[in-house]
């Protein structure tokens, strides 16, 4: 009993973690599979904070009255990584969209199928030549 | 004098949830799009108030009355103005009310603004 | 009084989610996702007063704004994309009140 | 998690979207109850403000709906399964949550904590380990932020001729017209979102705030306008080539503070030396840090909206003239 309460955050993380994992797997749609790496990001961001996390601690401002705290180390980590994982996103759905004006579509097998078939075609025709 | 702030500040802290509650209730059973409108809206802005309020008397810090009032301020002025954006592109895109008398139409018609479209 | 205060406003934050998973409309989902935002800054402000820290407003105010600009956002975006994919805006159904 | 669920199951992209908003608030308040203020501030901002507003551009831009799947789903539901059991397994050895005597507790996060106030001076020790102990770090983040900044850049900007923009001034007059509440309502709001920005950029020494916040604040004040107000209207507020200047600055101020202090006898991004008293070099240093990050952070954000919209916008005027 006292594992499960003293374990519980980090199962909370692997539940959403595996989410995460699931929808990046199992579903074609490119924005889908963003969505998806942001929740599994974000499953690593509560797993790191919730390691900082001390019990009967406070939030890491310096104030006269107050002796424990929250370690700040991980929250340094958490912030830089929250603002590089917008910028990533960013840089995906610009993939994404430069995608969607190339081959009008969004899908991941879509666009597989449609590549191979460019391929067989300059196969076809560098035979022929 | 103590007990008195203290009296108010729990008065309006409950009153604060009741309303809370009420619209949260009231956004789950109501059967269309704007009369859930209505209750989310009405209700969170004064259940917002009452609990800032209510907060608001529990503590002396000027500092700390002065962020709460700002927030006030703030959810004074952005619930209603975002509440009348929904609403008038809820009705511009032709989510149509539900009328008394056709229950058996209520579930169609609030899909109408849904449809996706085919692109 | 504090504590009863933020486990309604909890209470009230799992229905707007079930709202907002229900759906049925889109406008719907604004609606819980708009109604999650201000309860959010309320708990947040309340949790505050709970743990003893009132630095926490600053949060509630960042939150009461960016709940602002994403509903705000969300409402014109879409209505550029149905002006895209339908062509005009489409006219309010005639209502036979 | 519900919401997690919920988004796997949906196939409506924007509702997804939506979900998506309302799970980064709900992470947002995880954090805020974890004690992890600053974490909680940049969450709220960048995951429920500013990520979701770019995902629904792009859906906007790419279509609604999303195919049903043509592949079984059971191998992958297999694989996770397989290795969320593996990571329970590895968490049996893992502390308790919320143990002080964690090995995370042991190693500097004591010194951090302890020594911070005397060696930096600044109440809030997120913002010193952040500015001060782990410098180095931060400055490779930001410069992570720029590239991204630029890479989207590449791929979304538009050339953009003359007569463009009377055709996409047109369809954005007639887009503008509405919303005249709207419109005054976020005039009167947008100078007190800068000011706002402003105050969590220079309070961050002692609250919850800094550089990174106040930047995606800031940009999200802009991004208010251009949404409002038309996207060559904020054009002409805020000239795309000062933004991308302003971007190659902040990173600049940072990286010149480094040089600075090393010209100054101390090494690279060693506040100590900047002035005679070194907690006032510390405070001068992290001050002038923030203030780098928070250009930065503001400026590419502004870039990699105007990039998104500008491309949106672009696409509706060729399928204007196609028409």
């Amino acid at each position: 009993m006292s594992m499960i309460l003293g374990l519980y955050n980090y199962w909370i993380v692997i539940v959403l973690m595996m989410i995460g994992f699931y929808i990046i797997i199992a579903h074609g749609h490119l924005i889908k599979k963003i969505v998806g790496l942001n929740i599994f990001q974000t499953s690593v961001f509560i797993f790191y904070i919730s390691l900082g996390k001390v019990e009967g601690g406070t939030a890491p401002i310096w104030q006269e009255s107050i002796t424990l705290y929250s370690n700040p180390l991980p929250h340094v980590l958490i912030l830089t990584a929250i603002v590089v994982g917008i910028a990533t996103t960013a840089l995906g759905l610009a993939l994404t969209i430069r995608l969607k004006e190339a081959y009008g579509t969004i899908d991941e097998d879509e666009i597989q199928a449609m590549d191979n078939q460019a391929m067989d075609n300059q196969d076809k025709e560098s035979q022929s030549c | 004098m103590d007990t008195l702030l203290n009296l108010a500040s729990s008065f309006c802290l409950l009153l604060g949830s009741f309303l809370c509650l009420s619209g949260g209730v009231g956004i789950l059973r109501f059967p269309d799009f704007y009369t859930r409108m209505h209750a989310a809206g009405v209700s969170d802005t004064l259940a917002a108030a009452m609990i800032l309020i209510g907060l608001m008397l529990q503590i002396p810090e000027t500092l700390v009355i002065i962020k709460l009032i700002i927030i006030l301020l703030m959810t004074l002025f952005i619930s209603p103005s975002a509440s009348h954006a929904l609403g008038r592109a809820a009705l511009l895109n032709s989510l149509t009310p539900v009328v008394a008398g056709d229950k058996n139409h209520a579930e169609q018609t609030t899909e109408v603004g849904d449809n996706p479209s085919k692109s | 009084m504090i504590i009863a205060a933020t486990l309604a406003i909890l209470v009230v934050m799992v229905l707007a989610i079930i709202r907002g998973v229900m759906g049925p409309s889109l406008y719907d989902r604004i609606l819980a996702v708009n109604m999650f935002g201000t309860k959010t800054v309320l708990l947040i402000s309340l949790l505050g007063f709970v743990m003893g820290r009132p630095e926490f407003l600053d949060i509630a105010m960042v939150y009461a704004l960016i709940n602002f600009i994403s509903v705000i956002g969300v409402l014109r975006l879409f209505e550029a994309f149905t002006a895209k994919h339908n062509g005009k805006v489409v006219e309010p159904a005639q209502r036979d009140l | 998690m519900g919401i997690a669920v919920a988004i796997n199951q949906i196939k409506d992209m924007f509702a997804v979207v939506m979900l998506a908003g309302i799970y980064g608030l709900v992470s947002a308040s995880f954090f805020v109850t974890l004690d992890a203020v600053d974490v909680a501030f940049t969450e709220a901002s960048v995951g429920a403000g500013i990520s979701t507003l770019l995902m629904l551009t792009t859906v906007a831009m790419t279509g609604r709906t999303e195919h049903e799947a043509s592949h079984k789903p059971m191998l992958a539901l297999f694989v996770v399964m397989v290795t969320g059991g593996l990571l329970i397994y590895g968490t049996f050895d893992m502390p308790y949550f919320g143990s002080v005597d964690a090995p995370v507790q042991n190693h500097v996060g004591p010194r951090y904590i302890l020594d911070s106030m005397q060696e930096i001076g600044v109440p809030n020790m997120v913002t010193s380990v952040l500015a001060s102990y782990r410098g180095f770090d931060t400055f490779g983040e930001v410069t992570v932020i720029f590239t991204a900044g630029i890479g989207v850049l590449a791929l979304l900007s538009v050339v953009r001729r003359p007569e463009d923009d009377t055709a996409i001034e047109a369809i954005n007059d007639s887009m503008h017209e509405k919303h005249l509440i709207l419109r005054v309502v976020i005039k009167t709001l947008i100078p007190f979102i800068l000011l706002y920005a402003f105050y969590v950029q220079f309070h961050g020494d002692f609250g919850p705030g800094g550089g990174f916040q106040a930047g995606v604040i800031f940009a999200a004040g802009i991004i208010l306008y251009a949404m409002l107000f038309g996207l060559s209207l904020a054009r002409r507020v805020i000239r795309q080539p000062l933004v991308q200047l302003l971007s190659a600055v902040g990173v600049l101020i940072y990286g010149s503070v480094g040089v600075v202090s090393m010209l100054n006898g101390g090494s690279f991004l060693d506040y100590d030396v900047l002035s005679a008293d070194p907690i006032a070099g510390q405070h001068l240093g992290i001050l002038l840090i923030e203030l780098g990050v928070g250009v930065t952070v503001a400026s590419v954000m502004i870039m990699i909206f105007f990039s998104f919209a500008g491309r949106s916008e672009y696409q509706q005027a060729k399928k204007g003239e196609s028409l």
